[in-house]
């Protein structure tokens, strides 16, 4: 299959290793029986591959054991694995081992440092400057945090294309901006907030930098020492990794200056009735048990994506991209929101003429299709670019151009059934 | 199933104009929306003297399931009584609408319904409050 | 092997339903060559049966997928398997599927409690009765809440064999006390505090009672319902489920009353830039991607304890408990701290004269036996039996009277090579 | 190497009255806690005119391996210059104890060596405080 009237795009950069895609039990599954499964749904959640697989299940049966605290072997080998996983995150962000607390996602990893970190340094008049492109786990929190402590959140706008407006945002920026929180990749159109510049104005205003990560981190890495960030988040599901993990980057200064958000066991060094001392960073963040299992295979999904030859999946991402757009381009009625496939991540926000995302979506699921409809946890960008809600396609290293054809057709069938029109659909030159 | 959902007759209410609008004098309205899919509902009733619903009328956004099932509860409740229609509970809805769905579009299926709920549980016109949650 | 001395053990309740046994595959492992594994840190976390690991699998092969949001058949399944789980809490606890939030674990679920319902409720003067018995995960969260709101805290004490002391907990009871947070059982010492009168008490004063059950949900039901508490935490890696996940369960008029802890995606109904709105309880206290594969394992191991003869396990755990006590007897220079047998759960606070915890730890690991040494995240109850640290033996469905000899013959061990004798260890009648 | 642990060396250490105590004008103490297993160290330090480490005592409860690093590590600093004291290791310190021992025994066998270098940070007698958190 060549790129439909695109000769730029290397056919070879279109497939995906053959390898990449047999990692990955659920791509064999069947939706119903005859049809096969089509994932367009990895922004919300990835597939997990067999080595992620393997290092959860190995924990649970060889070795599940509570960590920190015993001195038996298996307690022993179950901290060597968690601190492993810790290690490799570190590495994986260029950063401090001790500079990496796990939490449970994305979500968890920003309320704690709106918690702490905003909860002990930022008081009335103190500006967070957020952008409109924001998941509502990188802006209900800073909301939470400006109503209780007397904050101003300011937001830099977008263009029509969704491309973050950096007049608007050097605009916004000024000597009480405390604060500016940003995502890394749009979950909803796929923009990507050009990080660098974002951060040198930052600094120079003195303001530290939070970067939501979730999407980002999935289609290549971030050095998070190189970029100077202060915070960066990321969830373990979206990155190949097990529900119920995430990472929180922070510099080692904040962790050690901010207060603990949850007390109890491992979190302390010493405990009376009258008070608690709390143990060094990045453990005082991770009260209670933690996420053993899951941190282990978030270590093996790290393991796993570094494995890969990171040019030739950034290629296959941002060609498979490009031929979704040409391909879809060739569908009638269909509309991709947000900027050029040159200028954003492996995202595809749909708008159908006449079909409502709501029904696209289940409309889809009966071709095995499987891609998102709603506000994608991003009602302020929907609003800001008069949509009521999107369909979402989003991509990852394991799709293919078929998966992309099978989407254009299915697309095209719904248009027929809510139409209730039956014009055949045109095929691809 | 799959192929009732999308039936003409679900189509012809989410695309019918008939009950769309507003009253001039209602007795009960509320708006609600749906977070999932951006869905949204303003319903009004109009009472009469005997306790009778006289009108029905929505605006609103959404799928075709909240569209069609707005369009068939309006229908279905104009002449019913507002005893009748306190009762109705969420299966009577779904037997109005006559189709299964799957939970997620269960609440695309209920929003007018809730919709109603909200409206008579107003003590009257002009009672939709936001800020605090709500029950399903 | 009949228990020694103590023709009261019906050898019949001693061995585990050999059922019970071949569904934990880590306990086929050798911790070393030619070293099997005796586990008995089951109160650190449990073992997990194959039918959680395979729930687990399943979802992370089969149906990958993130709840809640998507429409299409992945999701859908996701979404089903992860509120059924929630509906198996429920009726596991006999309470209502909306008073469930999953957590990451009983630490969360008490901080959630302390900070949600008592960073609202609870002000200066207000008082809030707690135990010496208590983990640090029951202790730290409200010093936290103390000090950040001016409320004193009241320890009711024990006596020196661990039971609670009821003069004491009446005594300190007062028109003050808002809220009464318990274990329903020692991590350390194993006692069982009476609940029903310690929550008859707290509710003639007109106290909230809140139930850390991390403990005792494993030896047994717990009616929450029945017992009419307020609150009640647990953690799934202890009750033989998946690490990453836990319970609160709460009256769902107190989560209504409760504002969310964390902001962010799936727990708002309606969000501009300029505030949000939140969804409905229990979803509020979700906010993020939650621990999907770690509940749904949760509702597997769940299904699993209740798919067991529940007297039958009843009758095993505390037969082994009192075999435990007996045999332990037998060996020279061993103390048990902590309430009698019968009294207590099965768990043994281990005080061997000339061998510190840790030292008796790691030389039990030489033969296999892996138990845990320190404070048990429980320093003041330490403090107030007088130790610096205890090892602890800790009990689980899958236990021999084998096991028991092991750690009796071990520990014999453990004393010769501290005390650097040679005298063999005298055999069980 | 689990033989070695509790070889006979490291008991006699452990049990050891040699440098247990005080001192009556120590230039350096400190205490210090290992909180996974109740161990606690005191730990003073008296330092000649020329520099050198002169005395060293401590008094502490705990594990054996925590209690023979002490006595080991109190023999190993005396006659030691100050300098010396301050520059020296955790792999220095496990040297001295010559055991291998896993990460989480590690804390045990080097609360002693963490506490000397507590006491010698601190800028003199009596500045052991609590209250924020620590690096190991
Ligand atoms: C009585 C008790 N409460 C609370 C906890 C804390 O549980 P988790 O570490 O799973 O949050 C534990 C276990 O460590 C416990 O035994
Ligand atoms: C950009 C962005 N930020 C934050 C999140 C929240 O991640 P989680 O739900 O794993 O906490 C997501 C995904 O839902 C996201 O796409």
């Amino acid at each position: 299959m060549t790129a439909p009237g695109n000769p730029t795009i290397e056919p070879r950069a279109l497939a995906p290793d053959p390898a990449w895609r047999t990692a990955f039990p659920a791509l064999t599954r069947e939706v119903r029986p005859g049809t096969p499964l089509v994932y367009l749904d990895s922004a919300a959640t990835a597939l997990k591959p067999w080595p992620v697989i393997r290092a959860v299940q190995a924990y649970d049966t060889e070795y599940p054991a509570n960590v920190h605290r015993g001195l038996h072997a298996l307690s022993e080998e179950a901290t060597e694995a968690y601190e492993g996983a810790r290690a490799k995150v570190a590495r994986f962000l260029n950063v401090n081992d001790d500079e990496i607390v796990f939490t449970r996602g994305t979500t968890e990893s920003i309320n704690l440092v709106s918690r702490s970190w905003g909860g002990t340094f930022l008081g009335p008049g103190d500006e967070i400057l957020l952008t409109v492109l924001e998941h509502h786990s990188n802006l209900v929190p800073w909301q939470m945090l400006a109503r209780e402590r007397g904050l101003t959140l300011r937001f830099a706008d977008i263009d029509d294309e969704g491309r973050l407006d950096l007049n608007s945002f050097a605009g916004l920026l000024n000597e009480r901006t405390r604060l500016v929180a940003v995502t890394a990749m749009s979950n909803v159109v796929g923009t990507l907030p050009p990080l660098d510049r974002l951060l040198s104005m930052a600094k120079l205003r003195g303001a530290k930098v939070l970067v939501d990560a979730a999407q980002a981190i999935v289609h290549g890495p971030i050095d998070a020492r190189a970029l100077d960030v202060d915070f960066l988040a990321f969830s373990g599901h979206k990155l190949y990794g097990p529900t119920g993990v995430g990472v929180l980057y922070a510099r080692r200064e904040h962790l050690e200056a901010m207060p603990p958000m949850l007390g109890g066991g491992s979190m302390v060094q010493r405990v009376t009735l009258e008070g608690a001392e709390w143990t060094e960073s990045p453990w005082k963040f991770e009260a209670g048990t933690p996420p053993i299992a899951q941190a282990i295979g978030l270590g093996a999904a790290i393991d796993f994506v570094q494995g890969l030859d990171a040019e030739a999946l950034a290629i296959h991402e941002r060609a498979l991209t490009l031929y979704a757009h040409e391909r879809l381009a060739l569908v009638e009625g269909v509309r991709i929101v947000g900027p050029p496939p040159s200028e954003k991540g492996p995202v595809l926000a749909l708008d159908v003429e006449g079909v409502h995302p709501h029904d696209l979506a289940q409309l889809l699921d009966r071709h095995g299709v499987a891609i998102r409809a709603g506000h994608h946890c991003a009602m302020p960008l929907h609003r800001r670019l008069d949509l009521a809600a999107s369909a979402r396609a989003s991509l990852a290293l394991y799709n293919t151009t078929s998966d992309i054809d099978c989407l254009a057709e299915a697309i095209h069938d719904a248009r027929r059934v809510m139409g209730r029109r039956s014009r055949p659909e045109p095929r691809p030159v | 199933m799959d192929d009732d959902l999308y039936r003409d007759e679900i189509l012809d209410y989410s695309e019918s104009k008939a009950h769309r609008g507003r009253l001039e004098d209602p007795d009960y309205q509320a708006d609600l929306d749906n977070p999932l899919c951006g869905d949204c509902i303003h319903i009004e009733l109009a009472v009469d003297d005997d306790g009778r619903i006289d009108r029905v009328r929505f605006e609103g956004r959404g799928c075709a399931i909240s569209q069609a099932s707005a369009a068939m509860l309006a229908e279905h409740l104009e002449g019913k009584s507002e005893c009748a229609a306190r009762e109705m509970t969420a299966d009577d809805m779904m037997s109005v609408l006559g189709i299964q769905l799957t939970p997620a579009r269960r609440k695309c299926g209920l929003l007018a319904w809730k919709a109603v709920n909200k409206a008579l549980d107003s003590a009257g016109p002009e009672a939709n409050v936001g800020g605090r949650s709500r029950r399903p």
